[in-house]
């Protein structure tokens, strides 16, 4: 059972660091704001998401896994709201450089 | 392993630092700036500093980096300021070499083994009643040094307020924020409220027994509080209003009249009897908390700027 | 498990360290920011990581309050970058 | 080479960035910036101290840390009022520097 959740754990933090790979390399790679900013998000929401859930089984307390996923809902609302905001700032031109 | 870890964030905390110096373009020196802070705060960790760890979260994360970001944008149209010549530069490099090269050989002549007052505080820490041995050491041991702190932040705030031109007082510190109230901005400003007030409440009552506390608490509410504000939902209070310059000095003035019990109850100023130290500590904390929050959440806005609304 | 979960994180923390090019790059103050915003991320999850390495569930509180954060420097910049100042007249 | 050793010297790294930045930068924000650089230097100089006397069960001497605690937030309402007089400098004046403007504007700082 414990092999089982160490599997678990090395495959879904694996999967989330990947993410936040894929999220650097579409920040850099991607040609203007509102593109990168798609980038972002992924490594927002996927990328913590799984490390999130791959800790999960390891900290041994439900209260603790809940205090964890909270982390991640609460990463999810901001990420969200803020790429929002962001992406109306770089549309209307207030930003300087776009 | 860790080693490494510990290597990689060193020298990523080390370029950031530098290009928040160097960097030509002041918005993304700020920016830097606050990178540099998120990192901070795992080099805290790793120095098992979990308290400092939680401060510098609350402060590098939050209000240091809204209040750089404001201030950057409004300095835009400033003129440039004059150029270094190269004798500053010069005289600069040499000052910033000459202040690391004797840094870096008091380091490595520290002594061996160091110096330490942990055990000191592990034998008297029962006496407080708390678990935490930072708010004992902050509330209790060392309450000095946390009385003349609030009292600093006080002057602080003060004095960014004396800044106010005499038309705008007694008014309102900041600019009047509206923002769309279906709008998403407004959203974020209403979601989050709520789960801030219980975290930073749930940091602050920890803190006796876990690593937290009121300065902790206080920053995550008064960075909530700032929120709203920056939606429009709420409104900074005027600087003239009677409430809160009650709630201001309410807390170093709680925080004295324990003093002054000590010194009746336990003989010196400060000093806490044993046997009420846990309720006292309590009493000093949950006075200090609102007015930390005030002062905190009013350092960002500033100065008054408008009498009106 | 303690030597993956510290290689993830050192894996982590370089990745969102190149992320950081953007922010010397820009070109505009919402690029930077979004590479700011990914160290964020980044070093929830790493602060998470090192919690559970060294066993100390003080650390959630940590990553709650960088959570709870995360939307503050994107708010400011909206705020400051977006408000019409009223004309100064407090000269 | 240990880990206090590491954060140790770097520290003493940082202190001397910030310094140069203090001295070199004439933009008042900047070294605004820069002295917190330095003073962050000097807070994790004085928490690897504090990891070193780690002892009787703690990570770190908590003594030093609990003034570490203080010295952070002390710093932010330090930062807080020099940026408050910075905006009103330039609010009242238009510039951001006490010293005479230059003959002719550059554009090293946009």
């Amino acid at each position: 059972m414990s092999a089982l959740l160490d599997l678990w754990t090395v495959v879904l933090v694996s999967a989330g660091a990947v993410f936040y790979l894929a999220g650097t390399v579409g920040l850099l790679r991607f040609p203007d704001a509102l593109t990168r900013l798609h980038a972002l998000t992924k490594a927002d929401n996927l990328g913590l998401g799984l490390v999130v859930l791959g800790l999960v089984p390891q900290v041994g307390g439900v209260i603790i896994g809940i205090k964890l996923v909270a982390v991640w809902l609460l990463v999810m609302v901001s990420g969200a709201c803020v790429a929002q905001l962001i992406a109306r700032l770089v549309r209307h031109g207030s930003d300087p450089a776009p | 392993m860790t080693l490494l870890f510990d290597a990689a964030l060193v020298v990523v905390l080390l370029g950031l630092a530098a290009w928040v110096v160097l960097a030509r373009n002041a918005f993304a020196a700020v920016a830097a700036f606050i990178a540099y802070g998120l990192l901070l705060t795992l080099a805290w960790l790793q120095l098992h500093g979990i308290d400092i760890a939680l401060t510098e979260a609350a402060i590098g994360g939050g209000l240091t980096g809204a209040l750089l970001i404001g201030a950057v944008i409004r300095l835009r149209t400033a003129p440039p300021a004059a150029p270094a010549t190269s004798m500053t530069l010069a005289l600069a490099a040499i000052a910033a070499a000459t202040t690391t090269a004797v840094l870096a050989a008091c380091v490595l002549a520290l002594p061996d083994p160091a110096p330490t007052l942990a055990p000191l505080v592990a034998d008297n820490i029962a006496v407080t009643g708390v678990e935490n041995a930072i708010t004992a050491v902050l509330l209790a041991f060392r309450s000095m040094d946390t009385l003349l702190e609030a009292i600093v932040l006080l002057f602080a705030l003060v004095g960014a307020w004396s800044l106010g031109a005499d038309s705008a007082w007694p008014g309102r510190p900041g600019f009047a924020q509206s923002a769309p109230p279906n709008g998403i901005l407004a959203y974020l400003a209403r979601i989050l409220p709520p789960i801030g007030l219980v975290i930073g409440v749930y940091i602050f009552w920890t803190g006796a027994d876990n690593p937290g506390g009121k300065f902790q608490g206080a920053t995550i509410l008064a960075a909530i509080w700032l929120l709203t504000m920056a939606a429009g939902l709420t409104d900074a209070p005027r600087v003239g209003s009677r409430w809160l310059r009650a709630a201001l000095v309410a807390g170093p003035l709680g925080f004295i009249a324990v003093g002054v019990f000590g010194s009746y109850s336990a003989g010196a100023f400060l000093a806490l009897p044993p046997e009420a130290a846990k309720p006292l500590i309590l009493a000093i904390e949950i006075a200090l908390m609102p007015t930390l929050t005030l002062i905190l959440a009013l350092l960002l806005p500033g100065p008054p700027q408008r009498t009106s609304s | 498990m303690a030597e993956f979960l510290t290689g993830a994180a050192c894996f982590i923390l370089l990745v969102v360290a190149v992320g950081l090019v953007r922010l010397l790059r820009g070109p505009g103050d919402a690029d930077r920011l979004m590479a700011v915003q990914l160290l964020g991320t980044g070093s929830i999850a790493l602060v998470l990581l090192i919690g559970v390495v060294s066993a100390s569930p003080a650390l959630i509180d940590v990553a709650l309050t960088l959570a709870l954060l995360a939307a503050f420097a994107g708010v400011a910049l909206v705020r400051a970058s977006t408000t019409r100042r009223p004309p100064d007249n407090s000269q | 080479m240990n880990d206090t050793l590491l954060y140790g010297l770097t520290a003493c790294a940082l202190i001397g960035l910030g310094v140069f930045g203090l001295i070199a930068n004439p933009a008042p924000l900047r070294k605004i910036l820069a002295f917190n650089i330095a003073g962050s230097g000097v807070f994790l100089l004085a928490g690897a101290v504090a990891r070193r006397g780690a002892a009787a069960g703690f990570g770190g001497d908590p003594v030093l840390q609990a003034l570490l605690i203080t010295g952070i937030v002390v710093a932010f309402s330090a930062t807080a009022l020099a940026v408050a007089l910075v905006l009103r400098l330039n609010a009242v004046t238009g510039d951001v520097t006490l010293a005479e403007p230059p003959a002719e504007p550059t554009d090293d700082n946009d």
